[in-house]
Parts: structure tokens; C-alpha cells; sequence
């Protein structure tokens, strides 16, 4: 369980190796890596968040996803700052026995990451105009889905 | 007591926190908000629409109902929209 | 869409970084890794396919999942021959613009992959002892959840 | 007609492949299976329990009363087990 917030990038193939390394019980690997879209205008993405809080919750919610299934390993990692279209954002990956627990592990957590941890997204177009990113409903349902 | 604001929040309050000293009568979160808008114009703007606030007691998210007794970080921001 | 049947070992890192490159639609990329699992004394696993029939069948499994979800880009991996304990056996990666398309498919393409692509795998144990792995009935029922 | 064996139905039969010519009455993969199984013991053993035999024709995945008509490559394995 490792929770990580940094401006500077990270290699998803290293992150990857080293989760599933020295546990030969581990079968299956999910990952789940978000990008930056470059739609329309939008040149950066600006990401804000709550230091503190925002590691005390990523926690939380990878411990939940511990109790709920049976994990050998997983990581969260979470960018700030300015990021440019294209660039990776949020990186999850979890590692179990078999891919049942892995997929719905790994999904769980960005459903649960994306209404519970205290980042804020500001779009800025290629003329400067920002804007805050609104949230979205579809987020509230799938972090609903795990309701239990 | 300290307050911090966050995203849209923190630029129409223009800072991202402060240390406040409100009055005996404001027990709740609710109660905070409402003495905020009583200060100055750009809180009232900021907190126009209270239904898009969130609130976190010393880093865990709270109700607006939620008690300030013993709270010494109480943070306010718009839903959250990362990953 | 791409299928590689092959003996080579292959980089989930660079795979996830050519497989996003170039399409600034792309804001989701799902991977699934599968290992030969190290459990009692197993110390090889030896996968057989059905050349041919392997690649038509796993592109039959690609073309149904881009029926199902809008993906941007898909890419599943599969290793024949002898395999030790830990070595990555199946890849699995989506790209979509958001990441519920990009899990389901990916969830989607493993289960039916595990269970209508021609391969076949035989435990080898430390003393030499092969054993045919067994089809399990929960891959059947994984692959029966997709049904419509 | 090719027939092709795979895992430990290959291993059984002890091959991976062979050219076969059926006599007329075999028209479909019930039948052929049932025809093979009476020329030697080991085919009769590697096909005891049909319900364990999963087949593909020209490497479509078909079902035990398909036609054999104009099928060059019939593939006889065990349930799928990659990934």
C-alpha cells in the first residue's frame, strides 16, 4: 500500500516491475493510468490539492480497497501542478491473485479517488482563459456503485 | 481557528487561508458560513451557492451540520474533481 | 488494435507508452498483466496455442470489444512456450477517452480471452512432474457475465 | 482432411497432426470422432470423455453435429485454459 503526490512524472513500467516483484503468489497486475485530454482548446490542466488531507484520504480509500478484496499490493499515484495535454495525471495499480480482485480493485479506487480525494482540476486554453473544472455526476453514480 | 479555501473558493476569497476568531454563537459549520458572508462582499459572492461547498473538519470531510467544538483546520471547497 | 502471439518476453511500459501516443483523445489507459504464479512447487508453465486459429481468435475477441466501447486503442500480448514462475504470460491494455469504457473492455477482453483463445498450459513442478491445467468454471461464468 | 491434436489429447494420440480420409458415412465431428476411436486403443483412450473435447473447424470453434462438408483442418483439444 503506497500512496504517492508529486509534481514530477512517473514511469508506469518501473511502478509496474516493482509492485509485483519478490511475490510469487501474485497472478494478476492491473493498472490504470489518466491522461490529460487534449480536447478543444485546452492546453494545461492545473492541478490543485488539499496537502495533508489529500495523502491522509488516498490512504483511506486504498485501505478500503484492502478490506474489500484480497490484495498482495497496490499503489496510487496522484500529479500536481501544471500539466500539458497529453501528460499522465493519476496512476493506480493494484496486484492480487487473480484479475477479478485486481480489475474491480483498481476500478474501485478511481471511482472513490475521483469523489473523495481533495484535488481540483483547472483547464487553461491556448489563449489563457481558465476555468475550474465542474464535477461530474457520473462520478457521484460510479462511486455509488460500491455501496454496501 | 484556521480556515482554508481551495480552488474557485480561494480566488473569489482571494487567499487560501486564514486565521479567524468568530464569535461564540457559531457552533456549526453552517453558523461559519453564514458569519463569512456577513464580512465582506467577496465572501458573500464566493459562498452565494452553498449547495456547491464541501467541508472538511481537520482533514476529514464533514456535514454542514458538523459541530466546530475542539476543530482546529476546518477547510472549504468545491467538490472534488481529480483524477 | 493489435495481437502478438509470441515467445519473447515484452515491456508493459513501453507497450502503455506507445499505445497512448499520438491520440490526445486518449484521457484512459487500463492494463491487465498476468504471471505465472509460483504457488506448491510449481517451476515452469508451458503454454501451447493453436497457431492460426490463435491470432484470428484474439482479433475476433479485439473487434468485439471495440464493438462494445469506444476505444481509441487496444493491444493484447499472449507468450507461448515454457515460462517460469513470476514471467508475464498475458498483456491486456484500452485506451478510451474515459475509464469506465477502458476497464470493462479490458475486463472484457481477459475473460474472454481465458476462455475462447486455442492456448493451453501445463504445470511443470521442480521434480519433473507436467500436469494439464484445468479449465475453470469461473471462467466460464466471467465470460458469461458479458452475455446480451 | 487434416486433424489436428493439442494439449493432452495430443499427447495421448501422440501426435499433433495427421492426414485422414474418413469413409462417406462420416459427416459430421460426432462422427468422426466416433470413427476415430475405432481404429487404435490410444484414440479410443484420448477420446473417453467427449465432454472434454472442445473442436474447431477450418479454426472456427464449432459443435459436435457441424457438417465435415468442405472442412480441410478439424482441430480436437481440451477446454481453453490461457491467459
Amino acid at each position: 500500500m503506497t500512496v504517492r503526490v508529486q509534481e514530477a512524472d512517473f514511469d508506469p513500467g518501473a511502478e509496474l516491475e516493482s509492485l509485483a516483484a519478490g511475490d510469487k503468489e501474485i497472478g494478476a497486475v492491473v493498472s490504470f493510468t489518466g491522461l490529460v485530454r487534449g480536447t478543444g482548446d485546452v492546453s494545461t490542466m492545473t492541478l490543485e490539492h488539499y496537502p495533508g488531507m489529500t495523502e491522509k484520504a488516498l490512504e483511506a480509500i486504498e485501505a478500503e480497497a484492502h478490506e474489500r478484496w484480497p490484495l498482495q499490493a497496490s499503489l496510487v499515484i496522484h500529479r500536481v501542478g501544471p500539466l500539458p495535454a497529453g501528460a499522465r495525471i493519476v496512476f493506480v495499480a493494484t496486484a492480487s491473485r487473480h484479475r477479478r480482485a485486481a480489475f474491480e480493485a483498481a476500478e474501485f479506487l478511481m471511482d472513490f479517488l475521483k469523489t473523495r480525494a481533495p484535488f481540483w482540476k483547472k483547464e487553461v486554453t491556448a489563449d489563457g482563459t481558465e476555468e475550474w473544472v465542474d464535477a461530474r455526476e457520473t462520478d457521484n453514480a460510479a462511486a455509488e456503485r460500491w455501496a454496501r | 481557528m484556521r480556515v482554508l479555501y481551495f480552488a474557485w473558493l480561494r480566488e473569489r476569497i482571494g487567499m487560501g487561508s486564514e486565521e479567524i476568531s468568530p464569535p461564540d454563537n457559531v457552533t456549526t459549520v453552517a453558523d461559519l458560513i453564514a458569519w463569512l458572508k456577513t464580512r465582506e462582499a467577496r465572501y458573500e459572492a464566493a459562498f452565494g451557492d452553498v449547495t456547491a461547498i464541501r467541508v472538511a473538519l481537520d482533514q476529514e470531510q464533514a456535514d454542514f451540520d458538523a459541530p466546530l467544538t475542539g476543530v482546529r483546520e476546518v477547510a472549504l471547497f468545491p467538490p472534488v474533481t481529480g483524477g
